[in-house]
């Protein structure tokens, strides 16, 4: 790669209505959804940093569709989500996805995707009244390996293929130059050519996923890449947001995955499916040992389904006691399970066990055959992770967006549905705060509904034409720079990664990760946090951005790796300020604000919103009054 | 479990511009070495163990082996996917070996038709997806 | 360099009479006292794997020397030492050293030490009368950055540089075929050429350091080799020690330094000689605060100095209550010292307070640089590390040896002073247990009091003729598998670091890392354990011996590696096997087995001792009843 | 902090078999290139950050750079040592720099004289030490 082409990239320009940023679920609901509505009217351009058919989080598959609500309501939903975040949810966009899931989950069943069927009505659609096999209230099995590949086949017949633009990694997005707070275009880098995308559109949908690698994962040599949530989305929907001056909320709302240790392996189907128990090292029951402590976050702790983070609250406890290891105890519930099968369904229930972790995480399978575990026999130790910046799983981080013109009250909207507070700017899936518990299903079925309404959007600016702020060729300078440090400065030292004048994204990464861990309610300090420890973490992150400017990139890939670490880092940023200023402990088991242990409803049930102003660089912050659409009692609401 | 290439089952996608592995990993890791043709894994421990690349690559080339930091020498878990189905074989550190089969997908590949049958765009201003027209939305009750 | 010579190294063949393994403080100390009791009737060598002007904990320099007695009484010594190590010592060593120790420290001043002396002596050597500066009552200051090249000089003067190897690793000590449990000669690999050095002798001195890196350190990535002790000390000492059969005891005695966080700078200068305090995140003196908690641990919380581990409990209880970080005051400290000082003074004393760590570690000094910390303006964070294996600094874990023949009761000598519990074995520094607080000072001199004791068990042993137990092509064989797991393997995958047939020296290392770290109390788990987390981390270290098998090396640095994580492994099983042995709470802040969360002098205040049998392969554990030598009550004694 | 060689300042110790930094490092990292003759870190991350090799090279062709993980960038501490005395450069990340200078030394090296003036040995089976020839061994009072 000679320093001379590799240095100076083509610039090309790609002009489009509506531009999909992401190929992940969302996207591909987008895709198929506004295709339909904007027939041959509007050229729509989806770009994804990978290959589509294995992108985003879905890429290995999955073995359950966590929402599917067949005959619960809509408001029980509701009651499921916010429940299980604490209180602080946004009704009109839970109830929205509700409404309109299952006739997206029925689509991927007549496009392929094999769903479990209870024996009764084996071989009938979902759609016909087939019966589903439910793990839990909400969920339902799938043979899900080939997931990603089925919705994605669909989402490129609808667009076209010629519309899809793969190997592009989007950097930034850019603002109009004429209009205030509209967006109006996007540049992006090839991960294959030396080529720079300059993207112009009416508007755009910002669906990069989740957040990973923020901070320290519980492994760090070759084992680094195991994490739960895909290790390859970085943030860039909420630093790329963040940016552009688009309002955020929640973000402090982390995710901690209880997982099966090291391996990563999710536990919904053995807690739901395999109704196995987990217990403290001496094979106490943690829940019931513990569910005295619990009462101090009343009255969540009263709801059907005790919340993700007090469960794990609860389970720390524990391991914070020196009472751990924790175990899942799959050898007992296969063997009561197996009580009343034929030695035929035995086989049949350990091919299941199995294929729960081959479907979605086979570092987890692999972890078992390596230890020499078989789930019938031995017990698995169970894990806390590393926090993850989500909101389609069981957490809620995200952009602020306008809802549902039938729904939301007139605070929450402005316009368009899943629109963010920057005009034509839209996200959906692990893009949109203060919703969680959308998952696989109900992030196709946003980008759905985000996919109808940009179309709206485009037709009502027709007359909008872009016009892009900032010099596009000193943005190209700024994108390359990494590739100029590396070039200028690599022949100084005999050893290129040894270096004083530049820093290798590797090394970026895991500082952002040590200071993360360590100030920011990291695993080191079993999630605990403190004013004091926020402010050194807020002043070490404002060096590290000082530092990026030294980012170097000896190659594509490192420089995809270079702005992908600088979006993990807005990413962090924006998770320590909302922790810094939400004053009380709501999400015991996800963080703990030591200096302000209690959950404090009547201060800080609301919003918490954040917004950067691009202008100044300043952030504001704010509390934004929550209220309820759906009427919740928690205790004794069946949901 | 970062992926390694069996140095005599590749063959580089037989000179392909992009080869199957490039292609596919969601991580951009692996590359080809265009001296030798043969494909490697350019960050190993940014591997998601996915196997992705594990899956398509036409040779059976690449298998994945336990991150070293953490697992245990000689486990092994190795996919064979056709289009409908995929095959695993476990191998455990003690030498046993189990084989699962599970489905992939019920329909043929490609032959996906987004639009068939279903009903054109209704009202762009309503809350209704296309596949919903004509029922009526629910609301909060 | 070519498969074929790499991979059979030229067998050579050395006798020699006194070998000294190590090339450190205490194998300095018995090069210069046994040459002079040898003359030239013995053959002395010494084998260092580095070399020896800058080899061992002492090669950047020290700032101080700890122990010095001057004044203060060894009785005293004998006082401070067993109250900071919980009432379990050996007073019979440590009085011992306590009586030689300042005559040695006399020794470095003439040879060229630079000790600091009070005004009114300026420039009058420690042995005529000069005054220290002492920063402790036990402690002395230095201009220590030339320390082990000045000591590493006489030493070689003393045997002649003829009989000094540099850069050959011992891999393994010898017995003898014919006499049971008798020394009889080491292997060990040149780092440098494609040699094997077979040695035989009549008696060896196993001084090979303390242990370091078998506990995940608090950073990863780059920062992995920045921890306190030396990074190159692989816990020889005591795997090679284990594995001939020698008796180990108090090897559950680990060190927790608190050091300045990341760049692991020590504590001592700044709270002894500047004075300065240490308070938590809230500005809370955490000593004051925790006083009561502290009783449970009578008597030895009213020791005069508390000890080390206490200070840590304290320390550990506000970082794990969420009340971090851990803050040393040094503006104040600096602020009141200047107060009666001339501007002159004041720079002088910025001038030392960088002096301490640029005299012993750079790398904290490095931090502050970067992280634009000065301290006499900004407070520094505290930390407590990793664990560390040592028996010289303020930790006892060691071989078990006979002690001085006219203080040591029956029990506590069979012959020789400072010999292990294997015929010709001895050791010192490091390496012997129950007798901490040596420092440099006391390892060195520990080294000549076995230096002498050598000379003399060689002549009373004139007759011995070494003959090596086992087939040494076989042993060969064993040591350079390594090599030919890497040749026989390295083609089959296209990428020569991700091969399933074999693993790498680092890869291997990181696992016992993590597996300690999260078993055996590390960090993570703020330094507990209990019996069920130590037998899973047992049946861990159990695998990795399986897979040691598979270690491979591609050149000689790593072969080296392969063989200093083997010793690691083996220190960190012994370390594991006394945790779990000993069933109470006796060094809380160092490590906490929390189902026997309590001090128990009644089952408990005893050595533990273990032997691995090198015929059987297995570990036996026990109790050695525990004496004092000197009276002590703890409370209000001034040591 | 690991190492790093000025590229420019380097000249391989103007090829001996074995460099000063090789030479010294007590954990065998600087390894000589000798295609290129110019040293190298082999292995940074087990750096000590201990000086001893940028201390002992003959060139000044060695210096070590904060661990980037851990320590922000643009801070150094340099040394340039004689057979009596260090001086260090440190240079803060906002530029600031000062400099100090400490005795390593009051002899000149090379002439320690181990046994020089020091009694001969004395009594092999008490438990003074040569140098203690004549005293009265202290024992527990
Ligand atoms: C990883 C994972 C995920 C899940 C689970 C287990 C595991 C192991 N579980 S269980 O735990 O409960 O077991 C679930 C389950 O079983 N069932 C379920 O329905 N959902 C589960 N999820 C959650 C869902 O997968 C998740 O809710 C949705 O996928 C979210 O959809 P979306 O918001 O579209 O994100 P995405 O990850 O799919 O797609 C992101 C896309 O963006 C691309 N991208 C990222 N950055 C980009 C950039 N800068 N430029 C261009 N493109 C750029 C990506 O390539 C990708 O295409
Ligand atoms: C690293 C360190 C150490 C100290 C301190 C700060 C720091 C940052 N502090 S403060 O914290 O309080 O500040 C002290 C201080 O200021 N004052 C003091 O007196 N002592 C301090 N120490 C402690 C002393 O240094 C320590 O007590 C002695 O050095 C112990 O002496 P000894 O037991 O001989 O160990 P060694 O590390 O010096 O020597 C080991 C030798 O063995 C070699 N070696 C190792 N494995 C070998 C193998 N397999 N084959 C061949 N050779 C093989 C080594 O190369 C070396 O030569
Ligand atoms: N736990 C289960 N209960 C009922 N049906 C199942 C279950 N698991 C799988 N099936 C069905 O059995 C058939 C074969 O499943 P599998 O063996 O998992 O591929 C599929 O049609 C599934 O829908
Ligand atoms: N112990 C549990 N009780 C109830 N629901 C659970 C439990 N564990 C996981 N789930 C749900 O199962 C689904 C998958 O969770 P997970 O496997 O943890 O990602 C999500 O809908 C979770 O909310
Ligand atoms: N807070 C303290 N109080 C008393 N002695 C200390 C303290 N900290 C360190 N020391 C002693 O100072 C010397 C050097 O300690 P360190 O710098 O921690 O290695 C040792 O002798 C320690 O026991
Ligand atoms: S897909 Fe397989 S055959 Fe093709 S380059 Fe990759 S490893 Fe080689
Ligand atoms: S296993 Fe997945 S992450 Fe790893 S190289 Fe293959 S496709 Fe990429
Ligand atoms: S000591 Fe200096 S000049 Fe010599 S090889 Fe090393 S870096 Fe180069
Ligand atoms: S600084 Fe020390 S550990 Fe690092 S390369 Fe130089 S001599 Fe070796
Ligand atoms: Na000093």
């Amino acid at each position: 790669m000679s320093e001379g082409t590799f240095g100076n990239p083509e610039i090309i320009e790609v002009e489009t209505d509506i531009l999909l940023v992401g190929g992940g679920m969302a996207a591909c609901g987008a895709a198929f959804e506004a295709k339909r509505w904007a027939g041959d009217d509007l050229k729509i351009t989806l770009v994804d940093k990978a290959a589509m058919d294995r992108s985003g989080a879905v890429a290995m598959g999955l073995s359950a569709i966590n929402t599917y609500l067949g005959d619960n309501s809509p408001e029980d939903y509701c009651r499921m989500v916010s429940a299980d975040l604490m209180g602080i949810t946004r009704d009109d966009l839970v109830y929205d996805v509700g409404r309109h899931v299952d006739g997206t989950v029925h689509l991927f069943e007549e496009w392929g995707l094999p769903v479990w069927k209870s024996k009764e009505t084996e071989g009938v659609a979902l759609a016909d009244g087939g019966k589903p096999v439910r793990s839990g209230k909400w969920q339902i099995m799938i043979n899900g390996e080939g997931y990603k590949t089925i919705v994605s086949e669909a989402a490129k017949k609808s667009i076209g293929i010629e519309n899809v633009m793969e190997r592009v990694f989007i950097v930034k997005l850019l603002l109009d130059a004429n209009e205030d707070n509209r967006i109006a275009g996007a540049v992006g880098l090839s991960v294959r050519e030396h080529k720079l995308y300059v993207f112009k559109a009416n508007t755009i949908l910002n669906v990069a996923g989740g957040c990973v690698n923020i901070f320290r994962p519980r492994s760090m040599g070759e084992g680094m890449g195991r994490t739960w949530y895909p290790v390859w989305n970085a943030g860039s929907t909420y630093a790329m947001a963040a940016e552009v001056g688009a309002e955020l909320t929640m973000m402090e709302n982390r995710f901690v995955p209880a997982r099966f240790k090291d391996g990563y392996g999710p536990v919904g189907a053995w807690f739901l499916l395999f109704k196995s128990k987990a217990t403290n090292g001496f094979g106490e029951d943690y829940m019931t040992k513990n569910a005295d402590m619990l009462k101090d976050f009343a009255p969540y702790d009263t709801a059907a389904v005790i919340p993700t983070c007090l469960r794990n609250h609860a389970m720390l406890k524990e391991m914070k006691d020196g009472r751990g290891p924790i175990f899942m105890d799959t050898p007992t519930a296969m063997a009561k399970l197996s009580e009343t099968m034929t030695p035929q369904e035995v086989k049949h229930l350990e091919a299941e066990a199995w294929e729960d972790f081959l479907d979605m995480c086979i570092g987890q399978a692999g972890h078992w055959a390596g230890m020499n575990i078989r789930p019938e026999e031995t017990k698995s130790e169970l894990m806390p992770t590393e926090p993850y910046l989500l909101g389609s799983h069981s957490g809620c981080c995200g952009i602020w967006v306008s809802g549902p013109s039938d729904i939301a009250p007139a605070e929450w909207q402005w316009g368009y549905n899943r629109m963010t507070t920057v005009n034509g700017l839209f996200t959906a899936g692990d893009g949109v705060g203060a919703s969680g518990h959308k998952f696989s299903s109900g992030s196709h079925t946003e980008g759905r509904i985000a996919g109808k309404e940009m179309v709206r959007f485009c037709k009502d600016h027709a007359d909008f034409k872009p016009a892009l702020k900032g010099d596009i060729h000193a943005i190209a300078e700024e994108i390359y720079l990494p590739v100029r440090n590396y070039f200028e400065h690599k022949d100084k030292t005999t050893a290129e990664d040894v270096n004083p004048f530049y820093i290798t994204p590797k090394m970026f990464q895991m500082r952002l990760q040590k200071y993360m861990d360590e100030y920011v309610a990291g695993t080191s300090t079993y999630y605990q946090t403190n004013k004091v420890m926020l402010e050194i973490g807020l002043d070490h992150l404002r060096m590290l951005k000082e530092d990026s400017k030294n980012l170097r990139a000896k190659d594509l890939h490192e420089l995809m790796r270079a702005w992908e670490n600088y979006h993990r880092l807005w990413a962090a940023e924006s998770h320590l300020r909302h922790i810094l200023f939400r004053e009380e402990t709501r999400y015991p088991g996800f963080f703990y604000r030591t200096d302000f242990p209690n959950l404090d409803e009547e201060n800080w049930k609301c919003f918490v919103n954040s917004r950067h102003d691009p202008e100044t660089g300043e952030w504001e912050m704010k509390k934004v009054p929550h209220k309820d659409l759906v009427e919740k009692t928690y205790g004794g609401q069946a949901h | 479990m970062p992926t390694f290439v069996h140095t005599e089952k590749c063959d580089g996608c037989k000179g392909g511009e992009v080869t199957a592995c490039m292609y596919i990993c969601p991580n951009d890791l692996m590359k080809l070495d265009t001296d030798r043709m043969k494909a490697f894994n350019q960050e190993p421990e940014q591997c998601w163990e996915c196997q992705c690349c594990v899956k398509a690559c036409p040779q059976q080339a690449i298998e994945v082996r336990a991150y070293q930091d953490v697992v245990p020498m000689g486990g092994a878990c190795i996919p064979l996917r056709t289009d409908t189905a995929i095959m695993w074989t476990i191998k455990f550190r003690d030498g046993e070996v189990k084989r699962f089969k599970f489905p992939v997908r019920t329909t043929a590949v490609g032959t996906i038709d987004p639009y068939g049958n279903k009903p054109q765009a209704g009202d762009l201003t309503d809350n209704l997806l296309f596949t919903e027209a004509g029922q009526t939305l629910r609301n909060i009750s």
